[in-house]
């Protein structure tokens, strides 16, 4: 395949209006000893025909949640994407832009990023969100860092029930930007209260945590308060609809994981970032923010603004490097939201919490199964300890038909985590307990 | 062609999705809950639902599509963004990305479930490799400047490792504002070496900063004025003379694809857009991605975990025990669905196709460049790689500036060039026209660019008040700044 | 409000794709032919090849992508398009049509292989049965008009059966084009009932018409005047008094879905068009589906093959031992798949949901027929249903005709409704809101008929003169049919 | 699910502004007698999630294309469909747009319909095509209408190698306008010279046939000239990529099923009815046509003419009865025939050839199968032989992932159909060869 429109006339009468003699003569002036004296060890070309081939038979190597019934969670679940998020958010003008430098031809995107933030300052309580970024982990680090650069110091305290994945990525930008984070124990399988220094920077609590518990995230925060520390909350954006949001629990900044919004599986990525803050944090922000303003006739409009916190303005003083972030994915969780509305995500978060209910009543009632934390709230996942070698058992769980996980480890024992989205019926978590009293008793 | 489009009078944007809500309209549907229903803990509970808007799905999809429809993107015209690529995003590459075998993955899968994905990893990290001459890459930065940042942490886990801690990084005064930025978040000073006459690095002042506290090296190249740093191999040999290493900013890959590579330059770690080079879309301003690719040396130092294979069982799995990884850069597995359309887009062209995707691109910014050279003269002599950087200072002295322009060519039907940058141009248009685009196209925005400089002379209102076509005209960004109104 | 929108003056047009050709570029991609070449004979080869336009296909995004934002769909606005339902077109419906397992069956696959696709003709037709209270359906036709004529060959095939063959169909004279073109193409001859001052059939006059040389009678209900026809029963009586059969043209089932059924008003032979009542697309003026329900007497002239259910087995057959069957009417199983969308909205309904679609669309039509009733009153005093006809005539002493009107929409905002049909009202305006819209989209939409209307009075040249905001103004008809240019 | 938006208030007001007091007051006026007195007897409805998920099993219910080996043919072929066909054509401006009353909001659909006949008139080589009918067989049958009107004769010469459907199309309309077809034999596989009386209208021939078999079509066309009858062939749009087209044949009225133009296989429909002729007979053709004229500024624009032939128009004297056609379906053929480029035609009719030629060899050489018309010239479809029952051989060979077929029967006896498009490749027509030895010995 080849995209470039050039016919042998094009090239030729090209090279001779630019005054040069061939192909090989554009690249004259590259020293010989860097260019590449042979061709790329790669295969040829193929057509579309052939590509697609090629692309479903590697596709078809995977078992996809079309194939089995999902049950997983850790950062990643499948709720419903509805048929209306991507027939929008795939429009070829939204998705073959780019970052809207000239407001005038970009007010589609640059409206659909002022709804975002509105939806999202909605969802969080608090007052700024800005236009996306990357994913979940990584807002979190720029969440730190924001808390870093308020506050002025390096001590990050983060809950030993938030993902590990969290930690992870705290840890490796912690290299870089010089600060490591600290543990809140959390050995009931919630954070436990904390003596906050006043050379903590933030105190980062996951509420609902990776075990899927409720914490106690406002007790949390009000001991950063006292120490004038900033308190991250790392959320879900749909536990919003039956849990009391971010900032109504003391939370200085909510990030979160937002592929829950409207965004498929895809194996982990293209997954959106979200960062909510107050008003007081606006200059710390990373990444685009879109504002409202009007245009020399006095009409209202949008544009990019606060760039001077950015990289292209403020280089190495910048509040974040990010410059291409996730913005198509802030457009399908626009779509989303507004398909979902305040009751549509209300009824979603009720659907997700009682059938998690039900699904945990009914495997805790398993012989070789129980609640890892019996008696912890939880809102859509939760935690089972299993006599069996868990991963032996998700594996089986997963040969009948049903995926679970992932496998957290919580005070050395592994926790296998279970998660249920509206979008699993009785039947199938009837079919996942049936599934899981075979594999665990194995 | 002379006449000014004009301003439409219908109402300039469509209404907020709030200002269409109206109390109990709806769009979702659910089914019923067929479990008991159970409440979470009172002192949990939300007290207050989020004034989300309340519309139906036909509201919806009439507010996104006209919002899409004042939207321009390549699939809307010529898009010359320079530094960006901004090349055809093919649909056999959407298509591909949005099989269930791909989309419908969950990042938790075992990896037996998943041996398609592992092996269409594996495969692009080699291809990867091969394209940039260096050792194994990793696929889990979700764009450039995330790149960037992984490859400056690889830096100071491979100082760390050799017991040298360093603190400085030398960057060219024509670097992306992302660069210095990555810079100062890797724990790292920023050193600028000056551009000289020719928009290429001072090899002079080069050689005064650089010392046994700097390192590394970030460059592009060619540069972001579009010029091969024609000493890079001398450049090379200095850094490495201290111990410091090369980083290759992949932005401008595209002019060199299949003809040089950053691993026979020199280069120690290279970074890759994928929404450049390989043609996945921009999104609007995302999702991208941004592979980096390291020697040999600098392997240990990469991202856990990477994609291993073990050719006797057949088998694909994932490698986390890397003991010397600077540790996990994403969440899960980087920007996979982006991913599928680079590696669709690399199997695609494959080896001829790949080296004809730059030559293409150079011939293109070689053609236009001296089409417009006669108003925008080239800022500096050299000869142009994949893009140009022209000047619009000329016209200055009729009071038009390289925004004006830039206003005007939206009149005119083109999104503009990118303006302003690099930095060390004055009313810089830096123009970067990719392969996809027709000679037609160039002869036709070449056109408007001159026209443009004609009316700069005989009717600059034509350009202050551009632009006039679009929903919008020139929009308050000072006030939008001061007064901030940054949701409904 | 008031200022008229300007019409662009960019080029009005996208240039055409043969406009665009250039020797030797292209799109297409192919593999290399892997077996032996092997050329036709020689005697059977093309000599020239044809003219095709030789574009790249970024060439062709960007043509089609302009192309489509010229174009004004249920996505981009109100569009009340009397008689045509034009409603919301689910996009879940899109979706599942989609699947490979629907849209990549070949229409020669053995049964077994197709038990999902059966199932779902099956089903669907069981329920268009239950909708239409007729006995079984075929799902054949491709549309609303060859459902009429597979509707009149079964009349015939009826008639021919009894031994009677007749020769005349009765229809209203507000009947839709299609019902007389359907009856010469079936060899029957239109006998034409008027209207009476109630907009009604005339039952004197067809009383005088109906001997048993009628085959039949086609009616719609609501008819075309969006009114409904109360003596049904009596009408369904005098025509099966002399053996004649009813024909329900089912354009406007919208209105009485789920509430009156044609087979209990007396209907022999129902035709549904899945892209008005069942918000099929209407895909720029196809395709859609029409399939014909029939009474249990009409069942054994069906076309065959029709699907088959064997309880016992489980499994669904085509039947197509019929050999009273018209035939078939369509090359294979008709729009198959148009009939998933159909299937996808009427299940996603249910029997409520289907209720709530006609009261809905009974309630907008009433809401905004008394809206607009002061400057366009309806042309019939009777209780409107799911749509109405108005009339523009009070405008025409200010020489402002319906078109005028309709065109002035346009600048406003609005696509019109259908104008100058039925035939037997003067300026007719036939405006069907349906029920997908909202009641501000109906006030807006009132406030601008309003509008034209004080126009056509203060400024009527704002109506001669429209419409001013698209790529092109009032196109000249009669030209394009005297000096016919119908290619490049 | 429900679409429509209205609150209970937004009823309620309604209700009240049209001075009724209930949604049953609406229908006040209904006779008591007409009205059901129930509920419908179906489901209730269904969320999206609840339908999608019906949907998702009853297409898993099915066997698609690209879960066997397609060599199946008989009027619909597995061309391979490019991404960029239905990323246009998918466009919702198109789709959910109806026939282009008002041309000033429609310019986007009449230009698409205004190229798609002037790639039709080149592919055919004839002067004028419409906008788009039914799908092949209702193209057949509108041509012998137009055949009929022109000559005021009835009778229709129909080979007895076109496809049995297209025969069933004719008997059916043929019932009521009045004619019926009559065969012209072909015992061979191809048809043979014939007597045609001044009082035919009509000698249809279709090349290639439904046998794949290539016609004498310009010797018939010439004996229907030398008796004033109009000569009618059906084609194959890709066909003539490399084949004579109708035009330089003889033909008068070229008709088509055109689904192999970048159409989906969707189980037999929407296809693409295509018919072209030449101009004396422009107002006879059935359906749209999209003519080029100018605007009141004298800017050239598309509207739909000769209107005056049309249903809504000339009511029962029109010359069909078409009024909603596949109008999508020619868009989709445009973008497809756009793709191809002549080049991309001819390279694709080379292959289906070619490929075609290896596979009647390697089968020809099974034992117990062998070329129905051997050294009989074919395009990308042949028939079979075998000594086994033809329905045993092509379920079996379906058993080992490859369709072929249909059945079609020849002077008695089933010849089964195989054809092979530019997507098969060696080693599937190999595969299938292997099969094929397998389910003809069996
Ligand atoms: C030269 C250069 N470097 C780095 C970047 C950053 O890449 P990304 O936007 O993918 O983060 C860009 C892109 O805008 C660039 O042009
Ligand atoms: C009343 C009436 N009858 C019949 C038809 C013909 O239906 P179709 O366009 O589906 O052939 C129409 C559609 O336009 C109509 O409005």
């Amino acid at each position: 395949m080849q995209f470039a429109p050039h016919t042998d006339d094009d090239v030729q009468e090209m090279l001779a209006a630019c005054g040069r003699s061939s192909i090989e003569d554009l690249y004259a002036h590259l020293p010989p000893d860097v260019v590449l004296g042979r061709d790329l060890d790669l295969a040829e070309g193929l057509s579309e025909l052939a590509l697609t081939r090629e692309m479903r038979e590697l596709a078809a190597r995977n078992r996809n949640a079309d194939g089995y019934v999902c049950f997983a969670g850790g950062g990643a679940y499948d709720h419903y994407v509805p048929a209306v998020v991507w027939a929008m958010a795939g429009r070829s003008e939204f998705y073959t832009s780019y970052t809207p430098y000239q407001p005038e031809l970009s007010q589609g995107v640059l409206q659909a990023l002022f709804e975002y933030q509105s939806m999202i300052c909605e969802l969080t309580g608090l007052e700024v969100s800005n236009a996306s970024l990357y994913d979940g982990a990584t807002a979190l680090v720029e969440a730190v860092h924001m808390a870093v650069a308020a506050t002025g110091r390096r001590r990050i305290l983060l809950s030993e029930a938030a993902d590990p994945r969290f930690w992870e990525a705290l840890r490796t930008y912690g290299r870089g930007a010089g600060y490591e984070p600290e543990p809140i124990p959390a050995a009931g399988g919630v954070s436990e209260a904390t003596e906050v220094r006043d050379d903590v920077a933030a105190v980062v609590v996951q509420h609902p945590n990776v075990f899927g518990n409720l914490e106690p995230a406002s007790a949390l925060f009000e001991s950063a308060h006292a120490a004038d520390a900033r308190a991250i909350q790392i959320f879900d954006p749909l536990s919003v609809g039956t849990l009391a949001p971010p900032g109504e629990l003391g939370a200085d900044i909510a990030v979160a994981e937002g592929q829950v919004l409207g965004n498929h599986l895809n194996y982990g990525g293209p997954y959106l970032g979200i960062v909510a803050a107050r008003m007081a944090d606006v200059r710390r922000m990373p990444g685009r923010i879109v504002g409202e303003t009007v245009d020399v006739d006095g009409r209202s409009g949008y544009v990019l603004t606060l760039q001077a916190r950015e990289q292209h303005i403020r280089r190495e003083k910048a509040t974040s490097n990010i410059c291409t972030n996730q913005t198509l994915m802030a457009v399908a969780a626009t779509v989303y939201l507004a398909w979902l509305g305040p009751a549509g995500l209300a009824e979603l978060a009720r659907q997700c919490h009682a059938k998690a209910a039900y699904a945990a009543d009914a495997l805790d009632a398993l012989p070789g199964v129980e609640l890892a934390f019996p008696g912890v709230p939880f809102f859509k996942e939760f935690a089972l300890r299993t006599t069996r070698e868990a991963l032996d058992v998700q594996r089986d769980v997963l040969d009948q038909g049903y995926l679970v996980g992932p496998i957290v480890p919580h005070e050395g024992r592994p926790a296998l985590l279970v998660s249920v989205t509206e979008r699993r019926n009785r039947d199938e978590i009837d079919g996942l307990v049936d599934a899981m009293k075979t594999a665990a008793a194995s | 062609m002379t006449g000014a489009p004009v301003r439409r009078d219908g109402p300039p944007l469509p209404s907020t999705l709030s200002a269409l809500s109206r109390p109990g309209r709806r769009a979702y549907s659910l089914p019923e809950l067929d479990v008991p229903d159970a409440p979470v803990p009172p002192e949990h509970a939300r007290a207050t639902p989020p004034a989300l808007p309340e519309v139906g799905e036909r509201d919806i999809v009439r507010h996104f599509t006209r919002l899409s429809q004042i939207n321009y993107g390549i699939d809307t015209g010529f898009y010359p963004l320079g530094s960006c690529s901004m090349k055809y995003n093919p649909k056999m590459a959407e298509a591909v990305a949005s099989y269930p075998g791909f989309a419908r993955l969950h990042p938790h899968q075992p990896e037996d479930s998943v041996q398609g994905a592992l092996e269409l990893l594996y495969r692009l990290e080699r291809a990867l490799c091969e394209i940039t001459g260096m050792a194994r890459a990793t696929l889990q930065p979700p764009a450039g400047a995330s790149g960037e940042l992984t490859g400056l942490l690889i830096m100071r886990a491979y100082h760390a490792k050799q017991g040298k801690p360093r603190s400085k990084i030398v960057i060219p005064d024509s670097a992306h504002g992302t660069n210095p930025a990555s810079v100062t978040l890797a724990g790292y000073r920023v050193v600028q070496v000056p551009s000289d006459a020719r928009g290429l690095v001072d090899l002079g002042q080069l050689a005064k900063i650089v010392d046994e506290d700097v390192a590394g090296l970030m460059l592009t190249n060619p540069n972001t004025l579009g010029l091969f740093e024609e000493e890079i191999v001398g450049i090379a040999e200095a850094m490495h003379r201290v111990g410091a290493l090369l980083y290759y900013d992949g932005a401008n890959l595209n002019a060199i694809i299949g003809r040089v590579r950053p691993g026979d330059m020199g280069f120690d770690i290279v970074h890759m857009n994928t929404h450049k080079t390989f043609a996945t879309p921009h999104g609007g301003g995302g999702p991208g991605a941004g592979p980096v690719a390291v020697s040999a040396a600098l392997e240990p130092f990469l991202p856990a975990p990477v994609v291993a294979f073990d050719p006797d069982a057949g088998r694909y799995s994932w490698d986390a025990d890397r003991p010397d990884s600077i540790g996990r850069v994403h969440g899960f597995h980087g920007n996979f669905g982006i991913l599928v359309r680079a590696f669709a887009y690399v199997f695609a062209h494959g080896r001829d196709g790949l080296k004809a995707v730059g030559e293409r691109a150079v011939l293109n910014a070689n053609y236009l460049a001296q089409a417009v050279a006669e108003a925008y003269p080239p800022a500096f002599e050299g000869r142009p790689m994949h893009e140009f950087v022209a000047t619009a200072s000329g016209l200055k002295k009729h009071g038009i500036r390289a925004m004006d322009v830039a206003k005007r060519l939206i009149d005119l039907g083109f999104h503009p060039s990118t303006v302003y940058f690099p930095l060390i141009v004055e009313e810089a248009m830096m123009i970067e026209p990719t392969e996809t685009e027709s000679r037609e196209t160039l002869d036709a925005f070449a056109a408007a660019m001159l026209q443009a400089a004609r009316e700069a002379v005989e009717d600059p209102d034509l350009l202050h008040d551009a632009p006039r076509s679009t929903p919008v005209g020139r929009l308050d960004e000072a006030r939008a700044a001061r007064e901030l109104k940054l949701r409904w």
